[in-house]
């Protein structure tokens, strides 16, 4: 059974794939995109990556192709057709490289095998020992937060700077810490969608808080907090307009945030160095090693929440804004 | 040779050269984005698949169980992922500017007006 | 019967994949992701049962929150002027 | 014993609508008759198959979540039906009856 799902998911992944290369229009193409996310993260859920399939539902189905769309709405949704000569030389380099490809595989263990060389060296010492050594169940959270802390940190500038990228790059005459203030302008279009939403959101800012606080003992943490909190505010500006959520958060609150959230991940590194141990070693916060642990890894993840959040927001009111600046 | 035991792998392949085809052939930047989408997401199957151990449960340490599968590839790839949706908001971003400056997103346009400057 | 619910929701799905590529214009395509989203949600449900590992119900959890908010703010951003003037109407 | 039958019974229906709201959403003719496919028989069918796993579970964690997202359900369902039928409308797109009768009825009130 699980096979037959596997192999299911899997090839309505490709159909999925082609249809993408078949179809003409941008707006198609993302709404394939949306199908596209839905199956591969029911696809991670199969492979039991519970928390990999919790980051790909909120991402690839939901702020991706919101994303997209958004710059769609400004760049226009027509797609000039290819050329036929164009078309000749990236079959056959594809298919090439394909097929190489295919041929390398060969020597791969085969799936699912117990003994292959990526389960060996590093992988069975984090399931055996980090039930003691961490003292949380989720073993993705302990090599997340703890065990490769420092990989994580990096993970998390990355993402804020490419947030401070997109503002850059976006970045309006005159929209620097000024709220637009046409608030009113925007009357309801559909009175059913804003009542039923208002009463949703909550729920959606509230389950983003479970997620974040329950990552220890469940799939979730700070990653899919952030995106699944973001895309409640985002639903929000989407629905009552960019000034009204740029009043519930404000722009420079946001921005703010995301550098807040940074800090606070590496300060719990620096507080470890203060006390001459090496960065991010948790065993500074308390005495027992367990419980520091636990307060390392809920820091952590807090600070990577709080900026995951800050930047996908930021990345929605830069869009937003250039949007409603475009269609003025 | 049992097909199930490299048909995950397989349609890594598949997805990736689908998506490597959209990038290289299509001249349309945001559909070009797409396509670096997909390729992404090949890779993320690769990785996941890589860790997967059959019968084995999700790394949550529970009661009784004793085969996970692997949680380094899926700590890799979670992260992957955010980053991956920041890094095509960057691309995003300067496609919107591109047009901007240009008045299109087609590559072939953009060039030719590259070359009559 | 859980098998047969899950196999019956793959071929749904796949129907609203074929759907999804025929379309003719934006709003059958909203549905079909919509109808995906959904099936999507009851796959991984029906699946952590089959499996017996109830962990997954936090994942369908946040495809039936993710859905909405795709299927609201999709239709939110076609509603606007740029996308609307380039309609292909019928 | 009778709660297995009661959600195997569940399980049953609800393959069976979600069968038939698929047959409708590939063979309707035009999108708003394949919004109502979908829509009614999403709506009972998804509560259908999700009453049945809560039947099923035994543990309360499981069964707060599987309520949490049936509630959630019943009220994105039908809100999403809604706001693609009154999207398709205002984007143009005409039930087929009046567009082949060649008459464009005026806009809903309240537009």
């Amino acid at each position: 059974m699980e096979l037959l799902v596997d192999i299911a998911l899997l090839s309505m992944l490709v159909a999925t794939a082609v249809s993408l290369i078949l179809v003409r229009g941008l707006v198609a193409s993302i709404m394939l995109t949306s199908i596209y996310g839905l199956l591969s993260a029911s696809f991670f859920v199969t492979m039991d990556a519970v928390d990999v399939a919790f980051t790909e539902a909120a991402v690839g189905a939901g702020v991706s192709p919101l994303l997209l769309l958004m710059t769609v709405a400004l760049v226009g949704r027509v797609e000039q057709q290819p050329r036929k000569r164009h078309i000749a030389f990236p079959l056959l380099l594809v298919t090439v490289t394909g097929v190489l490809l295919i041929v390398g595989t060969l020597d791969m263990p085969p799936f699912g095998s117990a003994d292959a060389p990526a389960l060996q060296h590093v992988a069975p010492r984090y399931l055996q020992q980090s039930g003691e050594e961490i003292g949380i169940p989720n073993v993705v959270t302990s090599v997340l937060a703890s065990y490769r802390a420092y990989d994580t940190l990096g993970e998390v500038l990355v993402i804020f700077t490419a947030g401070i990228a997109v503002i850059l790059v976006l970045m309006l005459p005159g929209r620097r810490g000024s709220v637009p203030d046409d608030a009113g302008r925007q009357r309801p279009r559909n009175v059913v969608v804003n009542v039923v939403s208002k009463i949703l959101i909550p729920f959606m800012l509230l389950f983003a808080l479970y997620v974040q606080f329950h990552g220890e003992y469940g799939p979730g943490g700070g990653f899919q907090a952030g995106v699944i909190f973001a895309s409640g505010i985002i639903l929000y500006g989407l629905l009552y307009g960019l000034p009204s959520v740029c009043r519930v958060i404000p722009p420079p609150v946001v921005e703010a945030l995301a550098a807040l959230g940074v800090l606070l991940y590496a300060l719990t590194g620096v507080l470890a160095l203060l006390d001459g141990r090496p960065f991010l070693d948790y065993s500074v916060l308390a005495t027992d090693p367990v419980t520091a642990q636990y307060l390392g890894i809920t820091a952590i993840e807090l600070g990577v929440g709080v900026t995951v959040a800050s930047v996908i927001i930021t990345i929605f009111y830069a869009f937003a804004a250039h949007l409603s600046e475009a269609q003025r | 040779m049992d097909i199930a035991s490299y048909f995950n792998y397989w349609i890594v392949i598949v997805l990736m050269m689908l998506g490597f085809y959209i990038v290289i052939a299509r001249g349309n930047l945001v559909k070009k984005l797409i396509g670096l989408n997909i390729f992404q997401t090949s890779v993320f199957i690769l990785y996941i698949s890589a860790g997967k151990v059959s019968d084995g449960a999700a790394p949550i340490l529970t009661e009784g169980v004793s085969v996970y599968s692997n949680p380094l590839p899926h700590v890799l790839i979670l992260t992957a992922i955010v980053v991956g949706i920041a890094t095509t908001a960057v691309g995003l971003a300067l496609v919107a500017r591109i047009h901007e400056a240009y008045g299109t997103v087609e590559e072939s346009q953009i060039l030719e007006q590259d070359n009559a400057c | 019967m859980l098998t047969l619910t899950v196999v019956v929701i793959l071929a749904v799905m796949l129907a609203g994949l074929a759907r999804a590529f025929f379309a003719r214009n934006v709003y059958d395509r909203v549905l079909a992701a919509n109808l995906f989203g959904t099936k999507t949600v009851l796959l991984i449900a029906a699946i952590s049962y089959l499996f017996g590992s109830p962990d997954f119900l936090d994942i369908a959890v946040v495809y039936a929150l993710i859905n909405y908010i795709s299927v609201i703010g999709v239709l939110r951003v076609t509603e606007m002027r740029v996308i609307a003037q380039q309609e292909d109407k019928g | 014993m009778v709660l297995h039958w009661l959600s195997e019974a569940c399980l049953l229906a609800g393959s069976f609508l979600l069968l038939t709201g698929a047959l409708g959403f590939l063979r309707f003719p035009d999108i708003y008759a394949r919004i109502h496919a979908c829509g009614v028989t999403e709506t009972l069918a998804t509560s259908l198959i999700l009453v049945a796993l809560l039947l099923k579970s035994e543990a309360a964690l499981p069964q707060v979540k599987l309520l949490f997202i049936l509630l959630f359900l019943m009220f994105s369902g039908p809100t999403a039906s809604h706001a693609l039928a009154k999207a398709a409308w205002q984007g143009g797109v005409r039930p087929r009856a009046t567009r082949d009768a060649g008459e464009r009825p005026a806009s809903p009130a309240g537009r």
